[in-house]
Order: C-alpha cells, then sequence, then structure tokens
C-alpha cells in the first residue's frame, strides 16, 4: 500500500488525480463562498449542480457543443438561485430551508425531466457527446515531469484555478466585492449608505449559481460524459464544509479543496490497492477525518498565532 | 392577551400561506396533470382519508419530532449543527446492540435500558462535535458534517460484518429484536405504533427542559448572547458541550424509535436522511418544541400526501416532491406572517 | 434666515404596533446646530430615520430647500445632500477603514470603471482626513480601533459624500471628553463652511455648548423649539421631563469603613495580548466610592474585567473582604455580593433576544428559592421582575417584553436593577449613564449614592469626568495600566487637577504598600 | 434446477379473474433509475402493459426504508389492484406480512426467494452464477493475447457500489469464475460507496486501470457504475457491465454485460397470471439454464470477442447449465 503510493507520488499520477477531484469541490465551494459572504449561505450547492450537470450535458448533446451545454447549464443554475432569491429575501424564507429545498427540487426534477424528455429514469449518456475538451499544450506535453504536470488537464481544471484568482479580485479589488462584504457583515450599514442590500444578495446568490453550474457542468461533460440521478453524491456539502475550513477567503478556500481532493485521491489508490486489510468503511472515511484534523490544526493555529502577536 | 393575539395571528398566517401554497401546487398539478381534481384531492384528502393513513403520519412524523427537537435545542444554544444525522446512526447502532445482544432482562428492564444506551450512543458521538467546538474552535457545521460520514460508514462497517444476522441476506441487517421489546401497535386496523406517546413525551421535556428549568435557561442565554452568559458567570463551553451532547440524546432516541417501531432490527443505512429533514422542522418550528410537534406532523403529513397522490393519480413521484417543497417555503415564508402582523397593526391604528 | 428643511406632523408606527412618532414637527434653518432632545425612547431616532429615508413615515410631509421630498431610501437622501451619523456605529468590522468610508461611492478605474482605484481612494481619504482633521489610520481595519474613531470614521463617511446637512444621532455618547471636545471643533469649523446639523444628545452641557436651536421631543410630540440663548437646562429638562431634575449629585460626605476591595500590584494584558494592567494597587472600602479617571483605553475595562474574574490577572491580587479572587471563576465572584455593571450593555450587560425577566434572574435562577423541584418557579420570578420593574421604573408593558424593545435608559435600568437586586457589598459601575436620558441618570445617580450610603463599597469608571466627580468621593487616576494618583474628591479638586494626571503628566502613589490611611 | 419445493398453490386458485383487464402495479422499494433491476423490472411492467394488455402502473417508495411497509401496504389495501410486482430482499419481511394479513392479494415478487406464503409467487436470479460467468471472462481476458489491450499482467477490477452483501455477493462468483480459468488472476475490488457517484466510480476503475495494470472491470454499482465503463473507453480498456445488456454504451470497450433478465420474468410471470397457470405459493431459482441471468450476447459481443473466448464461455455456460459446474452464493 505504501509502496503504491510512493510510486504514485513520484510519477505524478496523485496530483492528476488530485486536480481531477478537486475541481467541482473547489468551483462549488468558490460559489458557496460568494453567497456565504454576502450573508445568504447556499446549503443548494447540491441541486444547483444536479441541475447544471443534467442541463449542460442535455443542451451540449442535444447543440453537439460543450460550450453552449455549459452556458445553458450555468444558466439553469443561476435561474434556480433567483428562484431562491426570490423566496429566501423576497418571501423571508430562512436560508437554509430554501437551500434545502433547491437540494430536493435538483434532484427530483432533473429526474423528471430526463423522464420526460428521454424516457429515462436512471441516466442518461449520449453517444457522441463532445465534451469539455483537455487542455493540451504542445510544447511542454513532451518534457517529462512538466508535461505531466501542466498538460492533458481538463479545461475546466484550469478555469477552476482561474476562478480563484477571479473571486480573490472580485472580492478584494473591485467596488462590488466591498458591497459584498459589506452587506454580508453589516447589511444594516450597507443599507445606511444606499447599497441595495437585496439586489446584492441576489447578486451574490447568482454567483453561487454560476460557479456550481460551472461544476455541474464539469461532473457530466468533463468528469465524465453521462448524467446519472444524484451524481454529486454530497459534493455540495463537502464544498460547504470546505467554505468554512479555508476561512471565508478564496485563498484559503483553494487549500482547503487542495486538502480534501489530496485526502481523496490517496483514498482512490488506497482503495484501489490490492491486499489492504483495512475495511473499505474505514478507508472511505480518511478524507472526512483529515478535513476534520485540518480544520483543527487551522484552528489551533490562528489561537497561536494570536498568542505570539501578543508576546 | 397581547399574546393570544399573536397567536391568532400566527395561525392566520400559516392558514393563508397553506392556501397560496396550496394555489401554487394546484397550478403545478394542472400544468403537468390530466386528472388535476383526482390528483389534488390525492395530495390533499388522501392521507387524512382512512385510518392507515393517518396512523402512516404519525409514525413517519415520530422519528422527524425526536430530530427535529434535537437540533431545536442545539440552534437554541447558538450551535448550528448538522450532525442529527450521524447522532441518529451511533445512538440507534448502539441501542440497537443492547436489544439484540441482552438476553434474560426482564422487558421492563430491558426496554429503558435500550433507550438510555442509544441517547447515550447519540449523546457521547455528538459529544465529539462539542469537545471539538468548544476547546479546539473547530467550526460545529464543518465537524458535524464529516462526522455524519464517519458514523454512517463505521455502522455500515459493523453491522456488515460484526454484528449481522447470518440471515440478512443481500442487505446486511442486525438479528430482529424480540416482539416483546419492539413498540406496539395497540390499536388494531391502525398502523401507528407507541412511538408517538414516546415523541409527545419528548416534547413536553425538552419544552420543560428549555423553559423551565435552569439548564434551559443557560442554554438559551448563550445562544442568545454568549457574552451576557459568560458576564453571567455561565460556562459557555460547558453548555454548548451538553446541549450538543443533549440534541445527540434525541437525535439517538430517533434512531432507536424507528428502529424499534419500524424496522424490527437495525438495519444498515436505515436513515436515508432523518437527520436532515429534522433541520427543516426545527427551522420551520422556530426553534420551540411545540413547533416540532406542529411541523413534523405537517413534513409527515405533505411527505404521505406525495405518496399518496403517486398511488392515486397520474403524477410521477418527482412532481409530487416538488410540490411537498413548495408547500415548505410557502408555510415558512416570514414575509408572509410580517405582511399580516402589519396590516393588523396599521388597522388597530386607524380604529384608535 | 432660510429654512432648510421642514417635517410637518410625522408619524410612525412600527409594524410591531409601537408608535413611535405622534406627531412630530420640525425646523431647520440653513447653517445651524439644531439640537433634538428628549427621553429615551421619545422618537428622536425614529425622526432622523424618517428624515433620513431608511422609515417610511406612516403619515406626514417633509420639505427640503423647500420642495417636497419623500425618499424612497438612504440614497435619495444622500444624492439631495443628507448625511447621517447614526446612534449604533454603522460600520463593516472587518473592512478597512477606507473601504467603510467610500463604501457605495468608490473611486473606480480599468475598463468598465470595474475596478477600484485603490491609489485614488486613499489619496481622497488622507485628504479629507486632514481637511477636517478627523485622524484616523485610513488601512487599519475597523474592528481593531478605538470607538472614538470608529466615532471619526462615521463622520468621514458623511462629509465624502459631500452632505450638507449632517444628522448626528448621539455621537458623542461613547466619546471621552476630548474626543468630544474635538468633535466639537470639527462640527464648529463645518458650520463655519455653510453646513448644517442637527445633534441629537442627552447631555444637556453639550446643547447649550454646540447648539443655536433646540427641540424638544416627549413620548412622540414636539414639545417646543427654542433658541439656545433664551433658554437653560432646567428649562429644557423641565420640558423633556415634565418635572424638574438636579443636576447636582445630592450626597452626605462618606463614612467609609474598613476595606471591601484591596487590589495589589496587579497585572494583566488585553485581548491581543499586550500588557494593559502594570501593577495595579488600589483599596475601595465600604461607605465610599471610588471613581476611576482616566482616557478611555488606559486599562479601565481590563481593571473591571480583572476583578469580576472576566479577563484572567498574570500576577497580582484581588482580595475582597478575606477572599482571594484572583482565579476564581465569574460564577464565583458574582456570587460573593459583587455586583458589575458592564460598560457596553447592548453586548455584554443584557441579552436583547430575551425577556426582561430573564435578564433580571441571570444571578438568581441558580437560587433554590426561584425553583421548584427541578423547575424554575416562574411565579417566582415573574414576581419579582415586577417587583424590580416597579422599584427600578423600568418603563415597559411587562416582565415578558424583550429587552431588546426598550430604549436605552429602560435597558440600563434593568441592568442596575439586576446588579443592585442582590445587595452587593461591593458595585463595580462602569459607563452607568452612557446613552441615558437625563431622568434616568438622575435616578441611577441616587440608586448608587444609596447604595454607599448603605455601607457597599463602590467603584466606578466613566468616561465622563464630570459623572466621576460627581458622584466619587476619592479619584483614582489610571495611566497606561498604572494609577497614577488617588485624589481627594473635595471642593477644590478641578478637573484641571485630574486632566494633568490622566495625561501622563504625573504620579502621586498613595496606595502602593496598602497604605490606605 | 427450478425447484418447486413449495407445494403447490391450493387449486391454482391464484389467477386473473376473467373477462376484466388486469390491473398490475410495481412498488419499487427506491426509485427507478437508482439500481439496474428497478428500471429492467420497470421495462418488464411497461413490456408487459404493450404486449398483454394490462394495466400496469408503477409507484416509487423512496429511499427511506421506513416507508416501504406503509407504502406497500397503502397499494394493497386500496384493493385497486389484481397483483403486485414487489422485488429485493430488503422486501421480505415486509412481503410476508402484508402477504400474510391479505390473503386475497397476489403479490409477483422478484430477486429473492419467499416460501410458504400461499399467494406469493417468488423468482431468484443467480447473481453469483452469473458473475461467475463475468470473472471466468474477464480472466480469460486478461490473459489473452489477441485483444490489443490486454497485457501481460493478470490483474482484473471490480468496482462495487458498496461494501455490503449483495454486491459481495457478485464479487465473490466474479472471483470463483477467474480462479476457475486461473488460480493467479488477481482480483482489485473497489467500493464507490453509494450507487450514484459515477465521477468516483470513473476514477476508481481508471485507478485498477492506470496503476493496478487491470485490463478489465466489472462494475456492480448501478448508476454509478457507468463511470467504471466510461474509464474503459477513455483509457481503451476493457469493462463488463451489469443488470442488463451495456454492451452498446461503449462498443468494444464493453465486451458484455452480466444481465438479470427481471424484465423478461417479469413479462413471463404477468403473462402466466393472465392466462391463469402461475403458481403461487412457489418459487423458482432463474439460473442460467432458466434464462434468468446470463452474459449479453449481442452483435456486438460477437464482434468484439474473439473466438477463443467466445467458444471457451460457452463451454463454461454448459458446464454450469449442467451442473458440472457449482458456484457457492456466500447469501445462503
Ligand atoms: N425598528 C423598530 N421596531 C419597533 N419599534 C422600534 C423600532 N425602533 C425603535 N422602536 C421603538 O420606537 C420608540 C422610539 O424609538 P427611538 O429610537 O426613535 O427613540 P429615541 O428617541 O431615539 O431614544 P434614545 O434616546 O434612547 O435613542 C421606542 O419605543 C423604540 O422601542
Ligand atoms: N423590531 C423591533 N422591535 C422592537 N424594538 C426594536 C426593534 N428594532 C429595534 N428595536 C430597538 O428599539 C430601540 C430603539 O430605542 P432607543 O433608541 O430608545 O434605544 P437605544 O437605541 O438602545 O438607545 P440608547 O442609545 O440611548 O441606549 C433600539 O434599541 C432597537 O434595538
Ligand atoms: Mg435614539
Ligand atoms: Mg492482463
Amino acid at each position: 500500500m505504501w509502496q503504491a503510493l510512493w510510486t504514485q507520488i513520484a510519477d505524478l499520477t496523485l496530483i492528476v488525480v488530485l486536480l481531477r477531484l478537486m475541481t467541482p469541490i473547489l468551483l462549488s465551494a468558490l460559489g458557496g463562498l460568494i453567497s456565504d459572504i454576502a450573508g445568504v449561505i447556499n446549503i443548494g450547492l447540491e441541486g444547483l449542480m444536479l441541475l447544471s450537470a443534467f442541463t449542460s450535458i442535455a443542451v451540449g448533446a442535444a447543440t453537439d457543443s460543450w460550450v453552449i451545454g455549459t452556458i445553458a447549464g450555468v444558466a439553469a443554475s443561476v435561474a434556480m438561485c433567483y428562484v431562491m432569491g426570490f423566496f429566501s429575501i423576497k418571501l423571508k424564507v430562512d436560508i437554509i430551508i430554501a437551500g434545502f429545498a433547491v437540494n430536493i427540487f435538483g434532484s427530483g426534477f432533473t429526474v423528471f425531466l430526463m423522464s420526460k424528455i428521454y424516457g429515462l429514469t436512471g441516466n442518461y449518456s449520449p453517444e457522441n457527446l463532445n465534451p469539455i475538451p483537455n487542455v493540451v499544450i504542445p510544447g511542454i506535453q513532451d518534457i517529462p515531469v512538466l508535461g505531466k504536470l501542466l498538460s492533458g488537464h481538463n479545461l475546466m481544471v484550469w478555469i477552476s484555478l482561474i476562478a480563484v484568482v477571479f473571486c480573490f479580485v472580485l472580492l478584494y479589488r473591485t467596488p462590488y466585492g466591498v458591497h459584498l462584504r459589506s452587506v454580508g457583515e453589516a447589511p444594516a450599514a450597507a443599507k445606511s449608505l444606499g447599497i441595495p442590500v437585496g439586489r446584492v444578495q441576489y447578486s451574490a446568490l447568482a454567483w453561487s449559481g454560476v460557479f456550481s453550474g460551472l461544476a455541474g457542468a464539469y461532473m457530466s461533460m468533463g468528469m465524465t460524459s453521462m448524467f446519472v440521478k444524484d451524481m454529486t453524491a454530497g459534493t455540495g456539502f463537502l464544498a460547504l464544509a470546505v467554505v468554512l475550513l479555508g476561512n471565508r477567503n478564496p485563498v484559503g478556500i483553494f487549500f482547503g479543496s487542495l486538502i480534501f481532493g489530496l485526502a481523496s485521491a490517496v483514498t482512490t489508490i488506497v482503495q484501489t490497492t490490492p491486499g489492504s486489510q483495512v475495511p473499505s468503511q474505514f478507508i472511505q472515511m480518511i478524507p472526512y477525518v483529515v478535513t476534520i484534523v485540518a480544520l483543527v490544526i487551522f484552528a489551533v493555529r490562528k489561537k497561536r498565532k494570536l498568542l505570539t502577536q501578543a508576546s | 392577551m397581547k399574546t393570544e393575539k399573536a397567536i391568532y395571528l400566527e395561525l392566520a398566517g400559516i392558514a393563508f400561506a397553506i392556501v397560496i401554497a396550496l394555489l401554487c401546487g394546484f397550478a403545478v398539478i394542472l400544468a403537468t396533470s390530466a386528472e388535476p381534481f383526482t390528483a389534488l384531492s390525492s395530495l390533499i384528502v388522501d392521507p387524512v382519508s382512512n385510518l392507515f393513513n393517518i396512523g402512516t403520519i404519525l409514525n413517519k412524523a415520530v422519528p422527524l419530532i425526536f430530530t427535529g427537537l434535537s437540533l431545536a435545542v442545539v440552534f437554541q444554544s447558538g450551535v448550528f449543527s448538522m450532525g442529527a444525522e450521524g447522532q441518529l446512526y451511533a445512538g440507534g447502532f448502539l441501542g440497537a446492540l443492547v436489544a439484540v445482544n441482552i438476553h434474560g432482562l426482564p422487558a421492563w428492564i430491558h426496554f429503558p435500558l435500550i433507550l438510555v444506551c442509544a441517547m447515550a450512543g447519540g449523546a457521547l458521538f455528538a459529544g465529539i462535535a462539542g469537545w471539538l467546538k468548544a476547546y479546539w474552535n473547530a467550526n460545529e457545521v464543518v465537524t458535524t458534517l464529516m462526522l455524519n460520514f464517519v458514523a454512517i460508514l463505521a455502522t455500515s462497517y459493523f453491522v456488515n460484518n460484526v454484528f449481522k444476522d447470518p440471515a440478512s441476506g443481500g442487505y446486511a441487517r442486525m438479528p430482529y429484536i424480540s416482539p416483546d421489546l419492539l413498540l406496539k401497535k395497540p390499536i388494531p386496523g391502525f398502523p401507528a405504533h407507541t412511538g408517538f406517546v414516546l415523541a409527545l413525551l419528548a416534547v413536553v421535556v425538552v419544552y420543560l427542559l428549555l423553559y423551565k428549568t435552569k439548564v434551559g435557561y443557560e442554554l438559551r442565554l448563550v445562544g442568545k448572547n454568549s457574552r451576557f452568559a459568560d458576564y453571567g458567570g455561565i460556562h459557555t463551553n460547558r453548555v454548548i458541550i451538553s446541549s450538543i451532547m443533549i440534541g445527540g440524546a434525541l437525535a439517538g432516541l430517533a434512531g432507536i424509535v424507528e428502529i424499534l417501531g419500524v424496522h424490527g432490527t437495525y438495519k444498515d443505512n436505515f436513515s436515508a436522511g432523518l437527520g436532515f429533514d429534522g433541520i427543516i422542522i426545527a427551522l420551520l418550528a422556530r426553534n420551540h418544541p411545540v413547533g416540532v410537534l406542529i411541523a413534523a406532523l405537517f413534513y409527515a403529513y405533505i411527505q404521505v400526501g406525495a405518496q399518496t397522490m403517486q398511488v392515486g393519480s397520474d403524477m410521477p413521484r418527482e412532481v409530487a416532491v416538488i410540490i411537498q417543497v413548495m408547500l415548505v417555503l410557502l408555510v415558512s415564508s416570514q414575509a408572509i406572517f410580517a405582511f399580516l402582523k402589519q396590516k393588523y397593526a396599521t388597522r388597530q391604528k386607524a380604529v384608535k | 434666515m432660510t429654512i432648510l428643511l421642514e417635517m410637518k406632523d410625522i408619524h410612525k408606527v412600527y409594524p410591531n404596533g409601537t408608535a413611535a412618532n405622534r406627531g412630530v414637527d420640525l425646523t431647520v434653518y440653513e447653517g445651524e446646530i439644531h439640537a433634538l432632545v428628549g427621553e429615551n425612547g421619545a422618537g428622536k431616532s425614529t425622526l432622523m430615520k424618517i428624515l433620513f429615508g431608511l422609515e417610511a413615515p406612516t403619515s406626514g410631509t417633509i420639505e427640503y430647500k423647500g420642495k417636497p421630498v419623500s425618499f424612497k431610501g438612504p440614497k435619495d437622501a444622500i444624492e439631495q445632500g443628507m448625511g447621517m451619523v447614526h446612534q449604533h456605529f454603522m460600520l463593516a468590522p472587518s473592512l478597512s477603514v477606507s473601504e467603510n468610508i467610500v463604501l457605495g461611492e468608490e473611486p473606480k478605474k480599468g475598463p468598465l470603471s470595474m475596478f477600484r482605484d485603490r491609489a485614488t481612494e486613499r489619496r481622497g481619504i488622507v485628504k479629507l482626513i486632514e481637511t477636517y482633521g478627523l485622524k484616523v489610520d485610513p488601512d487599519a481595519r475597523v474592528e481593531t480601533i478605538p470607538v472614538g474613531q470608529k466615532q471619526r470614521v462615521e463622520i468621514l463617511k458623511v462629509l465624502y459624500r459631500g452632505a450638507r446637512l449632517i444628522i448626528l444621532d448621539e455621537p458623542t455618547a461613547v466619546l471621552t471628553p476630548q474626543e468630544t471636545d474635538e468633535l466639537f471643533a470639527s462640527i464648529k469649523a463645518l458650520v463655519g463652511q455653510g453646513y448644517t446639523i442637527i445633534f441629537i444628545t442627552h447631555k444637556l452641557r453639550e446643547v447649550m455648548e454646540i447648539s443655536n436651536r433646540v427641540t424638544v421631543i416627549k413620548a412622540g410630540k414636539t414639545i417646543a423649539t427654542l433658541n439656545t440663548k433664551e433658554t437653560n437646562p432646567e428649562q429644557i429638562s423641565r420640558l423633556m421631563v415634565g418635572r424638574e431634575v438636579l443636576f447636582r449629585v445630592e450626597k452626605q460626605p462618606a463614612e467609609p469603613k474598613e476595606p471591601v476591595l484591596s487590589i495589589r500590584d496587579l497585572h494583566s494584558v488585553d485581548d491581543k495580548g499586550a500588557p494593559a494592567l502594570r501593577g495595579i494597587s488600589l483599596d475601595i472600602r465600604a461607605g465610599e466610592v471610588v471613581g476611576i479617571a482616566g482616557v478611555e483605553g488606559n486599562g479601565q475595562t481590563e481593571l473591571v474585567e480583572a476583578i469580576t474574574g472576566l479577563r484572567r490577572a498574570t500576577s497580582g491580587s484581588i482580595r475582597y473582604l478575606d477572599k482571594e479572587l484572583v482565579g476564581k471563576s465569574v460564577a464565583n465572584i458574582r456570587a460573593m455580593k459583587i455586583g458589575h455593571v458592564p460598560e457596553d450593555r447592548q453586548t455584554t450587560g443584557a441579552s436583547l433576544t430575551s425577556t426582561i425577566a430573564e435578564n433580571l434572574i441571570l444571578d438568581h435562577y441558580r437560587n433554590p428559592e426561584f425553583k421548584r423541584g427541578p423547575f424554575l418557579n416562574k411565579k417566582k420570578i415573574k414576581q419579582f421582575a415586577k417587583v424590580m420593574m416597579e422599584i427600578f421604573d423600568v418603563r415597559a408593558q411587562n416582565e415578558e417584553v424583550l429587552a431588546g424593545s426598550l430604549s436605552g435608559g429602560n435597558l440600563q435600568k434593568v441592568v442596575i436593577a439586576r446588579e443592585l437586586s442582590k445587595n452587593p457589598k461591593l458595585l463595580i459601575a462602569s459607563q452607568p449613564t452612557r446613552g441615558v436620558d437625563i431622568g434616568a441618570i438622575e435616578f441611577i445617580h441616587r440608586e448608587i449614592i444609596k447604595r454607599r450610603d448603605g455601607g457597599a463599597a463602590v467603584l466606578l469608571v466613566s468616561a465622563e469626568l464630570s459623572e466621576v466627580m460627581a458622584l466619587s468621593d476619592r479619584i483614582a487616576v489610571i495611566y497606561e495600566g498604572e494609577i497614577v494618583a488617588v485624589l481627594d474628591n473635595t471642593p477644590e479638586l478641578t478637573e484641571e487637577n485630574i486632566g494633568y494626571y490622566m495625561l501622563g503628566l504625573g504620579k502621586k502613589h498613595r496606595e502602593k504598600e496598602g497604605a490606605a490611611q | 434446477k427450478a425447484n418447486n419445493n413449495t407445494s403447490p398453490a391450493p387449486g391454482g386458485s391464484a389467477n386473473a379473474p376473467a373477462g376484466k383487464k388486469i390491473n398490475a402495479v410495481f412498488y419499487v422499494n427506491g426509485t427507478l433509475g437508482d439500481k439496474g433491476f428497478f428500471d429492467s423490472a420497470q421495462r418488464g411492467m411497461v413490456k408487459a402493459g404493450k404486449e398483454l394488455g394490462i394495466n400496469v402502473k408503477s409507484v416509487e417508495g423512496g429511499t427511506n426504508q421506513a416507508d416501504w411497509a406503509a407504502g406497500l401496504e397503502s397499494l394493497v389495501s386500496s384493493k385497486k389492484y389484481d397483483v403486485v410486482v414487489v422485488g429485493t430482499s430488503q422486501m421480505i419481511d415486509i412481503v410476508k406480512d402484508i402477504a400474510a394479513r391479505y390473503p386475497d392479494e397476489k403479490f409477483i415478487f422478484f430477486d429473492d426467494v419467499i416460501e410458504g406464503m400461499p399467494n406469493v409467487y417468488s423468482m431468484l436470479y443467480s447473481q453469483s452464477e452469473g458473475s461467475f460467468l463475468a470473472g471466468a471472462f474477464a480472466a480469460l481476458v486478461t490473459e489473452n493475447t489477441e485483444l490489443k489491450a490486454a497485457n501481460p499482467d493478470k490483474v482484473i477490477g471490480f468496482v462495487g457500489g458498496m461494501d455490503i452483501p449483495i454486491i459481495n455477493d457478485f464479487k465473490a462468483g466474479y472471483e470463483q469464475g477467474a480462479h476457475y480459468i486461473d488460480p493467479g488472476v488477481k482480483v482489485v475490488a473497489s467500493y464507490i460507496g453509494d450507487f450514484a457517484n459515477a465521477p468516483k466510480g470513473k476514477e476508481l476503475a481508471l485507478s485498477q486501470f492506470n496503476t493496478q495494470k487491470a485490463d478489465i472491470v466489472y462494475q456492480v454499482a448501478g448508476g454509478a457504475g457507468l463511470g467504471a465503463l466510461e474509464a474503459s473507453k477513455n483509457v481503451g480498456k476493457y469493462s463488463i457491465g451489469v443488470d442488463g445488456n451495456q454492451n452498446p454504451l461503449y462498443p468494444g470497450n464493453v465486451l458484455t454485460s452480466m444481465a438479470k433478465n427481471i424484465d423478461a420474468s417479469v413479462v413471463r410471470a404477468l403473462g402466466l397470471y393472465q392466462q391463469g397457470t402461475l403458481a403461487f405459493g412457489t418459487n423458482e431459482v432463474l439460473g442460467l439454464k432458466e434464462g434468468g441471468i446470463g452474459l449479453s450476447k449481442d452483435d456486438l459481443y460477437a464482434k468484439y470477442v474473439p473466438k477463443s473466448i467466445q467458444d471457451k464461455m460457452t463451454d463454461i455456460e454448459n458446464k454450469l447449465a449442467s451442473g458440472e459446474i457449482q458456484v457457492k452464493s456466500i447469501l445462503k
């Protein structure tokens, strides 16, 4: 087991797997981040991803274009967010209830659509889908280490990394970002300066729709080429955990996703290594336990930092 | 006198919300069904049209009441735990172990022992998250979400490997619990089991605990203003841990009551999200125990309605679920209540 | 003088049914400082929120610059040149000072003006700060700066938006006298430049000092508008409260007895871990009031917290009667008949979302007297709360009302009632009258003296030097975590005398080795 | 080996009311599309509706096990349906209880055995037998030299939904089949943890292919397992589908599928019921011989599977059918 792990670290397979696994979590966590920062934490990431995963592959297959498919998936997810905003901001439904509702809806509605459109119930895998491409960098591709490190990843992997930078700039370098932060932290203050609190919150939800839409599209058209009922299988909740683990900022979230992705990648390797005596359930626990440990280490370090600053 | 009016207003608000919700649901039904009236009546009337369905509603409400109470307690102390699901497994598992593996005790000792062990299992498991929060400052949302996975996977391992009934076939379960330990169905032809009585009892106990005891006072105070509680000499950390553990005990009860009332033994993966439904119940109830009772019955009612609608009409499961979601959303709309209150207040003013 | 603003017959009913304004008239001239006074809960803030577009009036008209206006939101008011400094800070704590100031009107750059122009922003703010002499660090996060500076940020926010009519809702409630003086200087400068100011305060001294005219509101109605020069504090307070208010605290000379509290060489650190108390030694005896004077931030807060167990002492001792307090838990300390009125009633002194009764029993719920078997004795608690509300004149419908819906003065009375209800042998009162109306101030002062005369030891901490001088028998001056002087409060003692020590210019130790007379 | 070990139903009473259109309902103890065999049964219902001219309806009970007893009973007690189709071992106790209390209602039970109930007919598919075939097939593939993507390493993969007995029964059969061909074949088994997470199914299969040198993977993970099939296509290796014929999903990569022919058996049972000859009170184990299970041998199979393997498989199938090879199920 250790040897298998080591060889895969050495030949960079681990990194490749890590990047693949981390992308959907990173993207939807960024979505969760923006809504959380604006004080409308979005528990519905899971439902949004499902909605987008289905819409994007359906449209992508029909138009034979992953671009249009992805755009459609994102649009569906954003539209859902506006509905969620209507209920939570306008009708003052508790944002958590609204989020759970979106999850239930996303799971049910995608199956409903699938059966209405294709007469299928469980899964949909279009025959010649044109999926989100992998980016092969011509020059670098053949260089031993660098090639594997940089070339051949899915486009969405790069988009997710760019999204981290994008969110950072959005939150800290644009006026809108300051509005988002103020609305989440001190809505009365923002309101007193004429910032339309409701509208900013709508837009924050919409952003979470954009990112979970991208995550969903990646799951059905990048990681796989199919839609399977409930295929997100809890990714949205993990993303939520990553938002908090990452201390509510884009860079932290990047590292949070990295930790989680790494734990998942290691789990994959351990799970496929023959002769492991550890029961599968305990291996599957690894990412969750690692997350808790990371959280505790993080909290302790924060505390210690405060103390060392003092003396 | 004033509170009485407030209650009437609240009730009026609920009625109003339900009417709107039904109108919306009706619109969806009209759009998707060839037999809208049958569909509507099978959604609204069927669940209460016979004893069987009413009993089913009660049975469904029972675990929701427990998980709802569990989360109401935790939320009242200002902790946003999502961990009822895992605690339910942990508690149910321990309770079932005691039920299955201890023999020869008279039922009147054995049964309470099972409940106590289930509560202990839930509470101890919840205690991990409480301890992490209180002493390591680890965000409870993250820890409880992660610990849910840990509990589900660990119990799954044990029931599949260590405590499996060899006769359980394709899906692992423990050996069946002796019938005299199970919750009875006292009324012939009425499927409700006595777990509902336990749930009512729990509502009363939690109500008393929260609003009439020292512990409840401290717990709510910490939730409302922990700095004030600190200033008043309350050990906030201890209170937080105990509230999470009380919540865990209630979640454990949810698990064991479901096992003793419905499943007859511990089955792998038996909960299917009861702990998460509890979050919705607690929020709908604004964390009040009596509200939890009402919200759980309402939630169970519309869940059974979704099922009877599927049986009694041409509506597919998914549409039924969507209508169910709409009902929940509209009934929890604060804006509708505020609107009514304002109307009322301005009218009062005008009268003066 | 031209009329800038005219509000006529304003009514406001809040959604919960509270009638906060029931016919208020207010006329403000261009270029004046117009003071608005009234008891807690009279409806001042509500009126200003209506003016600023934050609340919609139930009825009434507003004319501004001769034209009727109706603002849909603060944005409209800001566009019309109004600015408001709110009673409670309206700041986002994790944002920087400059981010807070420019919020909503950020300088922009880049394609489609997408990005913040932080250079311009900084320059603008530095200039603003210089122009008005309101010193703050533009890059500091708001949560890290002291209250005085926060107030400056609030004013800078208003100035940044180029407001000509500035509403200041109790800006001095949390300021030290020095800060107040600085603020007044700025306000006067602003008026000199043609700005108009509406100024809400409970301190009539400030009204007299700075305003041109004053409007008195009582129970949601305008009682009178007077020229400041033609009136006096007595008249204003009579209009406000409806009776005579004594500005002097009536008290007999103290008859101090045995020491109740002896602090020796006490050290402690602040929240960031920096030393805050550096060897405090102080005695307080039964039957005397010892006032702590000092510029805020010199260790007052930490001293009070150390005594009450909320903060760990790094060394030294605090003896209370015969017991050592250092190392004891808050619960233990509170159980020893030590009352503590904390400086911030909103966050520490009360739970706003709990009922008055729940706030009142904070010490008593553990008491067997208030229990019945395993349960709290609801009837007893209710009765107790009723009695307390009666004695301390807490004005609310009943004891089930949420503390958060009380006005500042009434909330403070609840806190005082709770802390005095345990018959403390030692009462620690921090800013006991902050933001409280004159009627309530009179009442609270009288209660404190009553306790002293009953044999309690009182430690008073107040940013209000006049309050310290009015109540204390001895005054300990704190500077950078040390007691630099302990002065007897004789009639000869002046504010200047104390100020000398407060600024750290001299030391006068009397209690170093327990040599308290 | 149809072991009609229970005495025949008393008087064959169990039959359709003549002249009236039959109402049949399928109670899904889960949701459709969750695991392949519900869909397969559902296909059977639809087909029966069309071909036999009976009224069919499906009701999904949802994934909460606690709902199933009440859900099924509400169908039965409504008296709207002549016959109820229901399956999986999770429903055995519930069906037994309800069948006893509603002796006039008829039940067709699939995927496990219910004995001793005069109004229940049950059909069990020998999944271990089918998986034995899959295992033998995989072992033949990994050692094959004609198939381009087969490597010399004797490693085959198994991707399961969850580490639970029903899935492990597939795994046990698979291992027996592989070792029947060559005891030296190594079986790498991984579990996804649910039946929905297709990306994870894919990731596990990829890892088995890429780093464990497996060249063929057998998926038993419902929807999640489709990811494993896709992985075989992405890396140009092979896979074996499950539950129905999944060969057309990735032709040339999904070489065959272990199909449980629930649909056909449901149609058959309903047809017999319509004719009045379904033997309630009995049960049948539908193995290879009875057509209950088997490898999908369609055109794609003929096209992509080397002749040598095809022949060998036919040989093994014969031995299984004749009872020469006995497969041990871990469930019995
Ligand atoms: N948002 C609100 N909803 C309901 N009632 C409110 C609200 N805000 C204020 N009130 C009530 O309206 C009345 C007037 O409040 P207001 O804040 O205007 O008083 P104030 O004169 O500013 O008092 P203070 O001097 O204490 O600041 C009070 O009784 C208060 O409790
Ligand atoms: N919805 C509400 N219902 C009841 N009261 C409210 C509501 N919203 C706000 N209030 C409270 O009403 C109070 C207004 O009264 P007031 O201004 O007299 O008190 P305050 O702001 O605490 O005064 P002070 O600054 O003098 O302490 C505020 O404290 C506010 O918290
Ligand atoms: Mg005010
Ligand atoms: Mg090979």
